[in-house]
C-alpha cells in the first residue's frame, strides 16, 4: 500500500470517526434456544455470535479438575466470514485466540463453585472486520451471564491501534492492515487487566497511551453489555416480548 | 449425536398427544413451525441467506471464486458444499470435522442443487480446462430445535438464488448474478404413532428416529429423496409422504422463494 | 458423452439385460476364518465381501448404550477397486453410505439381546460396479446371519434406476453414470422399506414405479441370500464339506 | 494388535507339540501351510493376485498411472505400497490409518521390491523429469490366520508379474506388460521353544514373539531381512534361518512364479 | 499441559521466600538465570543456536529454501515459525502436533521477528511472482526448566544473525549472510506475591499462573506483547514490567547479540 | 551418481577410514533435567539426544498390561535436521524405526517388576548423517540405565554396510546413499541380537561377514556405553562436578 496514504483528513479518520471514537456497537442477550446463554454482537462490520453450555459434565473424564470447572473457548470463523473463503476448521491463529480469549474470562469465573464441571464457550465469527476476537470475548461474557454463571464481573474488550504515528481507537480493516500498531486489550469494570497482546511498533510512551485508549473503549462496551444484559432480563419478566417459542 | 437423551416419558407424551390428534406446540401434523428468510446478511459472500424454522437457525453462505475444473468435466463449474453442525447450536454437537450427520446434510443439500440442475454449470467457465467458478455453499447452523435439514435446503437455494458472481474482483469482467434454472426445496416427515408429521422439532425427531426427506423441483418432480435413522417405513407410507412433501414444497417455493 | 445415446436397443439393454433384469448375482456365506461371520458377494462386476464381529465388548466405553446393542458399520472401498486409484480411507461418499447402509440393516437386529455390546459391520469393495452399497447390504445381512446375530429376517437390497425415461431394474456402470435417475432401496420380506435413496429426476409416477421395480429385484435377491445360507449349514453339518482348516 | 489375547494354556499345548516334534496343525517345522495363487482376480486394478496361504487370504492390486516423479529421481518410475489391515480380518485390527504393522509389512512388502531390482524404474520414465509411470501396490488383508507377510509378498510380486502398463487408457500408445527382472520371496520363520517354525499361523505367532523374515532373490541373494517382534534372536539361529528361508523361496518361486 | 502438578506446599513455599525478598534459587527478582549461547551448533541448518538458560535448554535450527510467494506479497520472501514441545523435553508435553502452548509461542516468536522488520523480506525475492527464499524457524525445546519463551526468542534470532542464504546450492549464485536488521529481544515478568519476577523458573511459572511478555527492539521500542495465563494484571504492572523489560532486553542484547 | 565412483583409495575409505572402523563416537549420560535418564550422541555426523520416563502410569489406560510394563519408543527428526527440511511430525519410516528400536531394547528390559506403568523413550535426531536409528538406539540404552531401569543388559547398535562389492562398519552417508547394502544390527553383551535388518543385496556369505562385522562395531561402543556411565555416576558422588543447577 502506498506509504503516503493518510488514514486522517481534518483529523477525522476514513470511516468518519474521531482518534478516539469506537465503531457502532449493537449486543442482544439470549438469542438462541439450545444454548445455555447466547449473545449476537455488530461491532462495525464485525457479526459474532456467542453460546456457553454448562457449568455440565466434562468428557473425556481426565480433564476434570477435582476443586474447580475447567473452562474451554473455541474461537471459530465461518467459512464465508471473510473475503477469501476459509477453509473450515480450526487454524494455528484460531488455535492462539481461543487460548488469550479463554484466559480473558477466566479471571472473572467463578469455577471453584463447579468442580468437576467445564463451562463451554463458543464464538462463531459469521462476518469479520478488524477485531473478531475483541468482540468475541465482549459476546462471550454477556453469554455468561445470561447463561447464568457466576461471575465477579463482566468483561470488556477493544483494542487500540496506531496509523499515521497516532494512536486510535478500535481500528477498523484498513486501519489494521495498513497501520503500525495493534494492541487488543480485554479488561473488567475495576481496571483489571484480563487480555493484553500487541504487535507493531510503539514507544513505550505510545503503548501507554494506547492502553489508556483501549481503557476507554472497555469502559463504553461495559455500559452496552449492561444494558443488552438488562433488556434481556426485562424481556424475560415480560412473557408476551418472549415470542411464540415458550 | 451420541448423548441424544430424551426421556421416555417425554416420548410417551408426545405419543398420548398424537392419540389425541395433537403436536405439543399445538400444529397440526402437516403444518410448519414459522418460517423467516432473510437474505444478503452477510456481506463478504457473495450470497448469503438466514433461515429462522420456529427456534431452528441457520445461516448459509455462498462464496464463489475462480478455481481448476475437474479433470473429468473440464468445462463446467464446480459445486462444493459443507455443512458445519458446530458445538455453538446444540449439546449434541461436537467440535472436529464434520460427523455422518453433517456429512449427511451437506451432501443432501448438495444433491438437491445438483440433481435440480438448478445450476447451469456450462455457464461457469471461465478459460476451458484451467479455471472455472467454484462455487462453495457453506451452511452454518446456529439453533437447532429440529429439522435444520429443511432450514439448511431452503437457506442454500435462497443464498444461491440472491447470488452475484464476483468476476469484476478477479478482473473478470462486471459482477452478474448466478443464474438459477429451478428450485429444489426438501420437506421433511417423520412417522410416529401411526401418523406423519411434517418439520419434526427436536423432540419428535428423537421420538420418532425415522425421518424421510424429499426434495422436489418446481415442476413437482422428485430430484432427491433419502431415508434418515434407524426404522423401516412401509411403500405406502413412502407414497403419502412423497404427496405430503410434494405439496409442502410447492407452498414453501411460492411463499418465499418467488422470483 | 452424446445425448443421443441410446441405453436400449430392441428393448434390450447394453449389456443384454431387459429392463427388469437383475444382473448375475453370487453369494457365498462364511467366507472367512476370523470374522464371526461372513459373506461373498459378486453383483455383476461389483465383488464384495462382508464380515461381522460380535456382540463384543465396545470401545470406547462411552458409546455403550445400557438397554442394546450399538451397531457399527464400516464401508470401504479398495484402493483398486476402482478406475482411477482411490485414496485408503474414509472420504465424505463413504461415510454417508456407511450410515444409510447401518440404519438400513439396524431394523431388523435384535440389539436389545445385547445390552453395552457392539455389532461391527465391515464391508470391504475388492471391486466396484454400480451399486456397491446395495451389494454391501446384501452381503452384510448374511453375514450377520452366519454370525448368528439374531434378526427379525434378512434385508435386500438393490436399486431402480431411469433411462432414456423408462425405469430399469439394477443399472450398471455406464446406466448409473449417464442415466436420469437411481434409487437405491432396501428392504425386508415382507416389505418395509429400510434404505431409500434416490437422485436424478423422477415424476411421481416414476418413482412408484422405480420403488415397485426395485422391490422386485429385493425379492429375488432374497431367494439367493436364503439359499447362500442354506448351503452354509449344509457344509456346516458335513464336516468333510469344511476343507482342511477344522 | 494391543488386545493380541492367547491364553497361557494354549501357550503351554503348544509348548508341549515342539517337545514332540509337534505343531498343532500337524505340519513339519520347515512346512508351510497350503499356498493358493490366483492372478488377475480384479479387472479394475492392472495387476492383481489373491493368495491363501492356509486361512491366511491376503488380495494385492496394482494400480499404473502417469505422475509426478521425485525431484531426486527425475528419470525414474515411482512405487508407492501401501497395506490396509481392515478390521474385516482380524479382531485385533482396527479402523483407521495404518498402525506400525501395517507400516512395517508394506515397508518389508516395498523394500524385497525396491532392492531386489526386480522393476526397472528407468523404463517408467514418460517425459524426464515431468512425468513417469507410478506403480501403486496395494495389499488389503482380509482373513488374518498368521503370517499376512508372506502371502503380501507373494500376492505383490505375482500381480507385478501379471500387470500390463495401461498406456492406451492414457493416449501413451498400446499397453505393454509390465517389465519384472527378478523374483524376491519373503519366508518367514519363528523360535520357539528352541526350534525354528516356518510359516507362523497365529498361534504360534503370537506365542512365539518373534521372528525373523528373509526376503531372497532368484539368484539366492538376500535383499531384505528383518527381525519383528519383541524378543531376541542368536547369531546362530540368525544364519539357520537364512538358509531355511533361501531353501523355503526357492521351492514358492519355483512353484508359484516361474515364468 | 494438562499434569502440570505443583503441591500447594510448594506454592506456599514460594510465598514465604518471596514474602522475604528471595527466590528458591537465590536469584533478584529481576535476575536471570545463566545463560549460554552457542551457535552454528548444526551443520545441516543455515542457522543455528542453542540455548541455555538455568537448566532450559532450546535449539532453533533456520533453514533456508526457494519456494512460491504468498499470492498477497509475490515479491516477498516468506517466514515460516514452528515450535516443537517434544514430550522428551517435559513430561507435561505429549506427542503429536504442536497444542495451544507450542502455538503460541510459535507464533509469539514469529510476531518479535516480523513486527520488529528485524528480516528484509524484500531482499529475498528471487523471482516477482515465482519464487522466494522461504525462512523456516523451527524450534525445537530439549528441556523445560521454565521460560522456554525467552530462550526460544533468543535462539531465534541468533540463529537468523548467523544463517547463509544458501544460494550456491540452488545454483543461484553465491551464499550469502542473512541480512538482519534489528534484534528483538523477549523478555518475560510473572507476577507472584505481589513481587514481578523475570525469567521464571518451572516452580514459579507454576505458581504465579501469569505472565508477561514483551518483545522489544534495539531502540527500545515494543514490538509484541502478550499476557499469558489466566490471571489478571493491573496497568501500573503492566507499565512497570514493560520498563523492567526494556531493560533486561538491552542487557541481553548487549551481552549475547552485540555484532 | 557415476558407477566408476570408488569408495575406496588405497584400502581407505573417503573419509579416511579403514573398512571395520567405527566413526568417532562421543557418549555423554545425564544431559537434560527433567527427564529421568537421558544421554547425548555423537556418532560421526549424528547428533542424536535421548529420554526416558517411567516407570509411570500409562495414559490412555487401556494400553496397561497387568503383569508388566509397557514400553514406548518414539523417534523423532528435528526438522532441521536433513539436508532439505522435513516437515515436522511422524512419517512412515519414523513408525517403523521407532518399532524397531522397542524391540530392540524390549528384551533387556525388565518390565515384570512394574505392573501396569510404562516406560517412555524418547529419542530425538538433532543431525542426521546415515545411522541414525543405531545412535539413537545406543542412546536410548544409556538412558535407560540413567534413569535407573532395571535391564539385563546395556543394548549397543551399528551397521555394516556393503560398498564396491566389500563389507565395511558404519557407513556414512555417501556409502550408504550409493553403496550396494546396508545392515543395522543391536545387540547385547553375550552376543543376542535384538534388531535386525538389511536391505540392498547380499549373499549369504556377505550377510555372514557383515553380521560379524557389525557384532565387532557393537562390541566397541560398549564400552563406550559402559564409559559414559562411569563418567555419570562419579559426576553425581563428586556434586562438585554437578554445575550450579544443584
Amino acid at each position: 500500500m502506498d506509504d503516503k496514504l493518510s488514514f486522517f483528513k481534518d483529523g477525522i479518520r476514513l470511516d468518519g470517526r474521531r482518534p478516539g471514537e469506537l465503531r457502532p456497537v449493537k449486543i442482544e442477550a439470549g438469542v438462541l434456544e439450545r444454548a445455555d446463554g447466547s449473545c449476537y454482537i455488530e461491532m462495525g462490520g464485525n457479526k459474532v455470535i456467542a453460546a456457553v453450555y454448562g457449568p455440565r459434565e466434562v468428557h473425556p473424564r481426565h480433564l476434570q479438575k477435582v476443586t474447580r470447572a475447567i473452562v474451554r473457548y473455541r474461537y471459530n470463523m465461518a467459512s464465508f466470514s471473510v473475503e477469501e473463503r476459509k477453509r473450515p476448521g480450526p487454524d494455528r491463529r484460531s488455535h492462539e485466540v481461543s487460548k488469550v480469549s479463554r484466559e480473558a474470562l477466566e479471571p472473572v469465573i467463578l469455577t471453584h463453585y463447579f468442580p468437576r464441571s467445564v463451562i463451554d464457550v463458543f464464538v462463531e465469527v459469521l462476518q469479520a472486520d478488524a477485531g473478531t476476537r475483541t468482540a468475541g470475548i465482549n459476546a462471550a461474557s454477556v453469554a455468561l451471564a445470561d447463561a447464568g454463571v457466576p461471575m465477579k464481573s463482566l468483561v470488556s474488550s477493544c483494542a487500540a491501534g496506531k496509523v499515521d504515528g497516532q494512536i486510535i481507537l478500535d481500528p477498523m480493516k484498513d486501519e489494521d492492515n495498513f497501520g503500525e500498531g495493534d494492541m487488543p486489550l480485554a479488561m473488567t469494570p475495576d481496571g483489571e487487566v484480563t487480555l493484553l497482546q500487541a504487535d507493531g511498533r510503539f514507544t513505550v510512551e505510545e503503548m501507554r497511551e494506547a492502553m489508556e485508549t483501549a481503557r476507554k473503549g472497555c469502559e463504553q462496551i461495559y455500559e452496552i453489555q449492561k444494558k443488552a444484559l438488562i433488556d434481556r432480563y426485562s424481556r424475560l419478566e415480560d412473557p408476551k416480548e418472549e415470542g411464540s417459542g415458550v | 449425536m451420541s448423548n441424544n437423551v430424551m426421556s421416555e416419558i417425554r416420548k410417551d407424551y408426545l405419543y398420548h398427544l398424537v392419540m389425541n390428534n395433537e403436536r405439543a406446540d399445538g400444529r397440526s401434523f402437516d403444518q410448519y413451525r414459522e418460517i423467516s428468510l432473510e437474505t444478503g446478511v452477510i456481506k463478504k459472500a457473495d450470497g448469503s441467506a438466514r433461515v429462522r424454522l420456529g427456534n431452528t437457525q441457520v445461516l448459509v453462505g455462498v462464496k464463489i471464486q475462480p478455481g481448476e475444473p475437474y479433470s473429468d468435466s473440464p468445462d463446467r463449474g464446480v459445486i462444493i458444499t459443507n455443512a458445519e453442525l458446530v458445538p455453538l447450536a446444540s449439546p449434541n454437537f461436537e467440535p472436529g470435522p464434520p460427523n455422518e450427520h453433517g456429512i449427511e446434510l451437506a451432501r443432501l443439500v448438495d444433491r438437491g442443487v445438483r440433481e435440480s440442475k438448478s445450476i447451469d454449470l456450462d455457464a461457469l467457465c471461465i478459460t476451458p480446462g484451467q479455471k472455472v467458478w467454484i462455487l462453495f455453499i457453506d451452511i452454518h447452523i446456529l439453533d437447532d430445535c429440529g429439522n435444520i435439514m429443511d432450514a439448511s435446503s431452503l437457506g442454500a437455494i435462497a443464498a444461491l438464488m440472491t447470488a452475484k458472481v464476483p468476476a469484476e474482483q478477479y478482473g473478470l469482467g462486471e459482477d452478474w448474478p448466478l443464474p438459477v434454472r429451478d428450485i429444489p426445496v426438501a420437506t421433511t416427515v417423520v412417522e410416529f404413532g401411526g401418523v406423519l408429521m411434517s418439520d419434526p422439532d427436536t423432540d419428535e425427531e428423537t421420538a420418532a428416529d425415522t425421518k424421510l426427506t424429499v426434495i422436489t423441483t418446481a415442476d413437482g418432480s422428485v430430484c432427491g429423496m433419502q431415508k434418515r435413522g434407524p426404522g423401516p417405513l412401509s411403500m405406502d407410507n413412502i407414497y403419502r409422504i412423497v404427496d405430503i412433501s410434494c405439496e409442502k414444497a410447492k407452498e414453501i417455493r411460492e411463499k418465499f422463494l418467488d422470483v
